[in-house]
């Protein structure tokens, strides 16, 4: 087992974890944290492929450890983003909820 | 052999155990910790992996400012009632997300596998541009996104002014103009102001450093900004420095002085080197260094902005 | 084969096309107030400009345009390229942001007595960015460049949907930014598969290199499956009605008739530009399954809705369905294809300028009538005609009635499905052209009616004359000669492989 | 001159359309919409001229449409556009209806004459879909809850009827090997289509909506009775024939085709009987024209029919003037109704005979138009079981026809409102008219002086003399019939789509469903797992 593949490996239960966490966690801000853990086994995923690509006398390849910095960036600013999104609904008094709120107007909707 | 290979697996457990336990714990706020934690760990991960620069990256903005981040809106919305906590899924649904997301860990896992060997890789390129025409640089990886894809970094510095624009969008209306609150303590703490005064100055100088040498070695603009960025958050945390108004031309221009030189040049590069974002062989290293200045500048800001939060928000309590 | 990665004869256009929107959101966000507006504005026509003399080029040349950037060839360099579908969205956009723009400036103004009010600031600045993303995704021939584009878009559109602050336009941001973060996450995990198999991301280049290896399919599924969530087909639509619902009408606009058909426009590229040689016909029957529920299911929820807005954001998802029909109809080297293609982007079109002009009737009547509920539009047309018509020109695009864009697309779409022998895709298209006519004649059959209807405000001229003209275009479309479908086949891959 | 046939052609839609664009220009409307009686005199010009002139062929540049004409659309042109121009006239010189009614009015008649002249199918479709939809502004813009369902019931079927055509006309091109449009050679084409059988059913279906064909039928008495009498004149009249011009171009007349020919008189045949029979228990002069509608659209379903199944190519001309007839008379009919409204009650002999030859025409009464329209269809008709079926038929007409009368007579009708003033004086020559004029045409279809031996004249007579016999006895057990609502099968049709309806809230569930978070993510991670199994 090189580096290279219990990096992969990590990679791939990371995103599992976070697919899961992403799924069922009714806040908002633990579905971010599980984003995030995609996030990371993601980048972790473009690090094996980096590691892999060792070569000329390089002990990476430097394309997709660039890739991967622009990704974390990208990322950051997703949570900052969305975490802004949720202090302010929390802010304004409503319930932090993702799913869709029970309809508190009768549904007029009633085709012709 | 070596242990190391045990120690890898070790890292590697330790890791997916923070990891669980940021998905398992019941308490949000333990749950933010572990995470911050999980970043540290990763950052280990990314040093085995020969990536000193993501670890740089992630140990400053996975560990460090995602933190802070996190750790503030954890706090804030600890304390509050109106967090969902009662819609607890069911076990279908749970095993449905369970089976589903092992399926996907575990076709990716056999994915990860079969990668192709050799593999594929552009090192050697990097390595012939480097020592061409190309960039002149030392770290292949600053050669790449100043160069080779300046492309995406300018763009990716765009999202970061479109992320702090969009922070500051969720504000109230009758706020705008105002400064971002949630560093502001009413009394400053007198071991934080110390700390803030004696920690700054000497932060300041070596997240220049990081982007200077990050020409030749692991560093760079951005692993520099993001040391900048924290000293500046921890002097407004310490109440040595205020938060600036949204509004402040200063701020602004701070915050696109990056991309706006990186624009700049790139349409020059159309008349001077003969295609937009070329540089000049022989002047490709100090254009290089002159942008990546420019964008520690706008990282430094951007950072704090993106973590102080949308302008008029009033601290709880 | 080297052709494609030199820089052409007017490759140029390409990049400042890009580096015009980049430069106003630099400038609008410095600056502030009312330069932003100004700005925004002033850009406009000059973006207008570029994207018909970018699509005169391509016309001129029959072949796409290239520019590599710092002439730095791919693999390592990132080439941008121009063909023919790219000069076609490029003007659509361009109209469409230009239309969105004029129309927004009495709402979006900045006060007077105030040097800069958050709304006007934030939209101008988003309006801008919302382009720029769309340029680059539409020219851009790197996955990864294409990455940085689609979160661009998504951090353009997630301010826009709570640009009036409300609650409710809080939570719809939020669970959009998160599904649309969910979506690109997925996208770039594939990014980085591919990456790791072929050790290139310029698209040419991997269409050469791909092999019909599991890796490379575990790579197409993630990232179409990320950009499906982007385009919200069905059953993946849950951010989008709630978001384009309550999004103010010149945003809604763009958010219904652009934004999704950026990360469509991507799949598109995924598999008619990267993936041509692999065959994936059950690949492409799944998708079409989904495109043919997404017609029926959203056609139905349109047909239930009590908001006019959300009736047309409903009709947003019908609509994104017919897209994804191309898939099953126009994958392989078939006689069939090039019409195929010729009616997803007549639908792309179509869809985008009645689409356009519903939202803008729709923010019209919302103000002129302090609702939108569609039971107390009764004798509403009688005192508003002119939004009326507009909303009846499109709805005839949306029905898929002669002479219209609409009716084009689906024309071709029948026949294709009818040639290729995959006659049951004519099912849910004829089922989707009916539930059609019947939202739109709830909008309009009251509408229409003889009750008395009082107005809060007369809505403004100026305003009604473009919301009618982008309807006008779409009716138009129904007269588009076969050079539309000459110009689409420019750099497509599969056309070289047809006899 | 032979250059100026197509300017001609391309003057009678062309002038309607410029009128159409002329109601855009700025204060011109008013005037225009006044005007727009002129609009189909160049069709009427091109309608006289094409009667006898061989078929033309014309592309119209740039647009790709092309035009087409030959005797049997010349003939249901120039009727169509006589009735347009005199019941135009009428309106607009007695009264100024609003610009919305005006307009759709325009609009309709655009459609109405274009279809008759549309030589591709795109065209055809879009002159169609003109013909059908904006004839609902004619009668729906209205807070009336009885009207707006007649609207809703007529805009259902129209659309329906359209998306069976688009498929059946989708169809039609895939199976042109050239892909051309032109529906001379889709035409050509059909025989050896693998899509042949699917192709003559939707059009079946497709334009027997349009012709009331059972069970597509109810919206027709609603309709009819909802609308205003002149617009139920031109919808009943000119409107209806755009089905019939329909079968008339996508029915290969020429090829023998016994099953779809045989099931085509057999449906022509219900029709036409049905019709008789649901038309006598109403007592609505309006409804009960329309269920006459219904059962001669039915008698010219069943001469296709019978064309198909002997491959008569001539029988085109044959039923498009019995067609063409019938568009005279059932307009002339229903201005009846209004006109002998308007004058109330004080009937002068002479009106109601002249009302009486009017309705007698249409069951076949000898010397009368209707009677050549019978002749017109005797190749068709002859022997065997078909002649049985048509004489019956005419026997039922000529009950139906004098049930009408006695309703006439006898029920107060409430149409004079809906009726301009301005047809009072122009009625006795309108019915004149519509009895003498297809006189004028018959030279073009047959031979004159059959119409007036001895026995064309006792075949004709009997069964119109036995038909109002019997509606004379039907009349003195009136009590004991049942009472059907207007537009019978259409309630069961109504409740089945409230049925319908209740599956909206399933889907409504459903959707609420799929739109919760964890239900959205899962279904995102099927989807990427089943394309990976699918491309795998």
């Amino acid at each position: 087992m090189t580096p290279s593949v219990i990096a992969g490996l990590l990679g791939a239960a990371l995103v599992g974890l976070g697919l899961y966490g992403l799924i069922l966690h009714p806040h908002p801000l633990r579905k971010l944290l599980a984003f995030n853990l995609i996030g990371s086994g993601v980048f972790l995923v473009f690090g094996i492929v980096a590691r892999r690509g060792a070569a000329a006398g390089l002990r990476f390849d430097p394309v997709p450890q660039a890739m991967i910095i622009t990704g974390i960036v990208v990322a950051f600013a997703a949570s900052a983003v969305a975490v802004a999104l949720i202090l302010r609904l929390s802010a304004v008094g409503r319930r932090v909820t993702l799913d869709p709120e029970v309809p508190t107007r009768p549904d007029g909707g009633d085709a012709k | 052999m070596s242990l190391l290979p045990y120690l890898d697996i070790c890292l590697a457990l330790l890791v997916v155990a923070v990891a669980f336990w940021t998905i398992a714990a019941r308490d949000l706020f333990a749950s933010v910790v572990g995470y911050v934690a999980y970043g540290l760990l990763l950052a280990f991960v990314w040093i085995r992996l020969y990536a000193p620069d993501v670890a740089l990256t992630e140990a400053a903005v996975g560990g460090g400012v995602t933190g802070v981040l996190l750790i503030t809106a954890g706090k804030r919305l600890g304390g509050l009632r109106n967090v969902g906590q009662g819609e607890r899924p069911g076990f279908g649904l749970s095993l449905v997300a369970g089976v589903l997301a092992a399926a996907v860990a575990g076709a990716l896992c056999a994915v990860i596998l079969m990668l192709p060997d050799p593999p594929p890789s552009l090192a050697p390129e990097a390595v012939a541009a480097i020592h061409g025409a190309g960039a002149g640089l030392g770290n292949p990886i600053t050669a790449v996104l100043m160069s080779y894809r300046s492309f995406d970094t300018m763009l990716e510095k765009m999202v970061l002014i479109l992320a702090v624009v969009g922070v500051w969008s969720v504000g109230a209306d009758n706020a705008w103009g105002g400064a971002p609150a949630p560093f502001r303590v009413s009394k400053p703490d007198a071991p934080m102001v110390f700390l803030a005064q004696m920690l700054a100055p000497v932060g300041v100088l070596i997240g220049i450093h990081i982007f200077w040498v990050g020409a030749d070695e692991p560093g760079g603009a951005f692993q520099g900004g993001a040391l900048l960025a924290a000293m500046w958050m921890v002097t407004m945390m310490a109440g040595v420095a205020q938060p600036p108004r949204v509004d402040a031309r200063w701020l602004r221009v701070a915050l696109v002085a990056g991309p706006a030189v990186f624009l700049v040049i790139g349409l020059a590069g159309g008349v001077v080197a003969g295609s937009f974002f070329a540089y000049p062989p022989a002047l490709a290293k100090p254009i290089i260094l002159f942008i990546e200045a420019f964008m520690v500048l706008s990282i430094a800001a951007a950072l704090p902005m993106l973590v102080a939060g949308s302008p008029g928000e009033r601290p709880d309590r | 084969m080297t052709e494609l990665w030199t820089t052409t004869p007017g490759g140029y256009l390409i990049v400042l096309a890009i580096l015009l929107p980049l430069a106003g959101i630099i400038l609008s966000f410095t600056l502030g107030g009312r330069s932003a507006e100004r700005v925004a504005l002033g850009s406009t026509p000059f973006g207008l400009a570029l994207a018909c003399a970018i699509a005169l080029h391509v016309g001129r040349a029959g072949k796409p345009i290239v520019y590599v950037i710092g002439a730095l060839e791919p693999p390592l360099g990132i080439a941008l390229r121009a063909d023919g579908i790219s000069a076609i969205m490029l003007i659509t956009t361009a109209v469409i942001v230009t239309a969105a723009a004029l129309y927004a400036r009495a709402k979006f103004a900045t006060p007077d007595g105030i040097r800069e009010s958050r709304s006007s600031l934030i939209f101008w600045i988003m309006l801008q960015s919302i382009w720029a993303a769309l340029i680059i995704i539409f020219v851009s021939g790197d996955l990864f460049n294409l990455y940085v584009a689609l979160e661009l878009l998504t951090f353009a559109a997630v301010p826009l949907v709570c640009i009036d602050g409300r609650p409710e336009t809080l939570v719809a941001a939020l669970r959009y930014l998160l599904f649309a973060l969910f979506g690109s996450i997925c996208y770039l995990l594939g990014v980085a598969l591919l990456y790791g198999a072929h050790g290139t991301l310029d698209i040419p280049l991997l269409a050469q290199r791909v092999q019909s290896t599991p890796v490379v399919w575990t790579a197409a599924a993630l990232m179409t499956g990320g950009l499906l969530a982007k385009t919200a087909l069905f059953p993946l639509h849950l951010w989008l009605p709630p978001a384009h619902a309550n999004a103010p009408a010149a945003a809604s606009a763009v958010l219904s008739s652009l934004v999704v058909k950026g990360s469509f426009f991507l799949t598109l590229r995924l598999w008619f530009y990267v993936l041509p040689g692999l065959s994936a016909d059950q690949a492409a029957m799944v998708i079409g399954c989904l495109g043919s529920a997404a017609i029926i299911a959203g056609s139905v929820m349109a047909l239930r809705q009590a908001r006019l807005k959300l009736l047309i954001a409903y009709s947003t998802v019908a609509q994104i369905g017919y897209l994804f029909l191309v898939f099953p109809l126009a994958t392989g080297a078939q006689s069939w294809s090039a019409m195929s293609w010729s009616a997803c982007f007549m639908q792309i079109l179509a869809h985008a300028f009645a689409k356009a002009a519903m939202f803008f009737s729709a923010g019209l009547l919302a103000e002129a009538l302090g609702h939108d509920q569609i039971a107390r539009l009764g004798g509403a047309a009688r005192v508003l005609p002119l939004t009326f018509l507009t909303i009846a020109l499109s709805g005839l695009s949306l029905m898929g009635l002669p002479p219209s864009g609409g009716f084009s697309a689906k024309w071709l779409m029948l026949q294709a499905s009818i040639i290729s022998g995959q006659w049951f895709w004519t099912l849910p298209i004829l089922a989707g052209g009916l539930l059609a006519a019947g939202y739109v004649y709830r909008i309009l059959a009251p509408a229409l009616s003889d009750d008395r209807i009082s107005l809060k405000s007369s809505p403004k001229r100026s305003q009604e004359v473009l919301a009618l003209g982008l309807a006008m275009i779409a009716i138009a479309l129904g007269f588009m000669p076969q050079t539309f479908s000459d110009i689409l086949e420019i750099g497509r891959p599969i056309a070289a492989a047809l006899p | 001159m032979t250059d100026l046939f197509p300017i001609l052609l391309v003057a009678s839609l062309g002038t309607p359309l410029a009128f159409l664009a002329a109601c855009f220009v700025k204060g011109w409307r008013r005037q225009v919409l006044a005007l727009q009686w002129l609009a189909p005199t160049p069709a009427l010009a091109t309608g006289l001229a094409g009667l006898t002139r061989a078929p033309l062929t014309y592309d119209l540049p740039v647009s790709g449409f092309t035009l087409r004409l030959d005797p049997p659309s010349a003939l249901l042109l120039a009727g169509a556009a006589l009735l347009w121009i005199i019941i135009s006239a009428a309106i607009w010189r007695d009264r100024q209806p609003d610009n919305r009614w005006g307009l759709s009015w325009l609009l309709t008649m655009t459609g109405n004459l274009g279809v008759f002249i549309a030589g591709d199918l795109v065209s055809f479709y879009l002159l169609y879909a003109l013909a059908s939809i904006p004839a609902y502004g004619l009668f729906a813009f209205s807070d009336d809850g009885e009207r707006k369902r007649a609207g809703a019931i007529y805009m259902a079927f129209t659309i329906l009827g359209e998306a069976l055509l688009l498929l059946a006309f989708a169809m039609l091109i895939a199976g042109e090997p050239h892909g051309s449009a032109n529906i001379a050679d889709v035409m050509a084409a059909l025989p050896t289509s693998p899509w042949r059988d699917a192709i003559l059913g939707l059009i079946i279906a497709g334009f027997g909506m349009k012709m009331g064909m059972i069970p597509f039928n109810g919206w027709m008495p609603l309709t009819y009775s909802a609308a205003p009498i002149p617009a139920a004149a031109v919808l009943s009249g000119a409107g209806v024939k755009a089905g019939v011009i329909g079968l008339l171009r996508f029915l290969p007349l020429g090829l023998p085709l016994e099953g779809w020919g045989d099931a085509l008189v057999v449906m022509g045949f219900l029709c036409a009987f049905y019709g008789v029979a649901f038309g006598l228990v109403q007592q609505n002069t309006k409804v009960v024209l329309a269920y006459s509608s219904i059962s001669q659209m039915g008698v010219i379903m069943a001469a296709f029919g019978v064309a198909l199944v002997k491959g008569q190519a001539g029988a085109a001309l044959e039923v498009g003037f019995y067609a063409a007839n019938h568009l005279l008379v059932k307009a002339a009919l229903f201005l009846t109704i209004g006109v002998l409204a308007i004058r109330g009650g004080r009937l002068s002999r002479a009106t109601y005979i002249l009302a009486a030859l009017l309705a007698l025409s249409l069951a076949g009464l000898p010397l009368t138009g209707g009677a050549l329209a019978k002749i017109a269809t005797k190749a068709q008709f002859a022997g065997g079981a078909e002649a049985v079926l048509a004489t019956l038929s005419s026997i039922g007409t000529a009950m139906l026809m004098t049930h009408f009368l006695i309703c006439l007579a006898t029920s107060p009708s409430g149409a004079a409102q809906e009726c301009p003033a301005g047809f009072v004086p122009l009625w006795p020559g309108i019915a004149l008219g519509a009895i003498l004029l297809p006189w004028a045409f018959y030279p073009a279809v047959g031979d004159i002086s059959y119409a007036f031996e001895w026995g064309t004249l006792v075949d004709g007579l009997w069964p119109v003399a036995l038909g109002v016999g019997l509606a004379l006895i039907l009349r003195r057990i009136d009590r004991f019939l049942p009472r059907v609502p207007v537009g019978d099968s259409i309630v069961l049709e109504e409740a089945a789509f409230g049925r319908l309806l209740g599956i909206g809230s399933s889907f409504k569930a459903l959707d609420a469903r799929l739109c919760q978070w964890s239900a959205a993510c899962v279904s995102l991670l099927l989807i990427t797992l089943a394309l990976l199994a699918a491309s795998l």
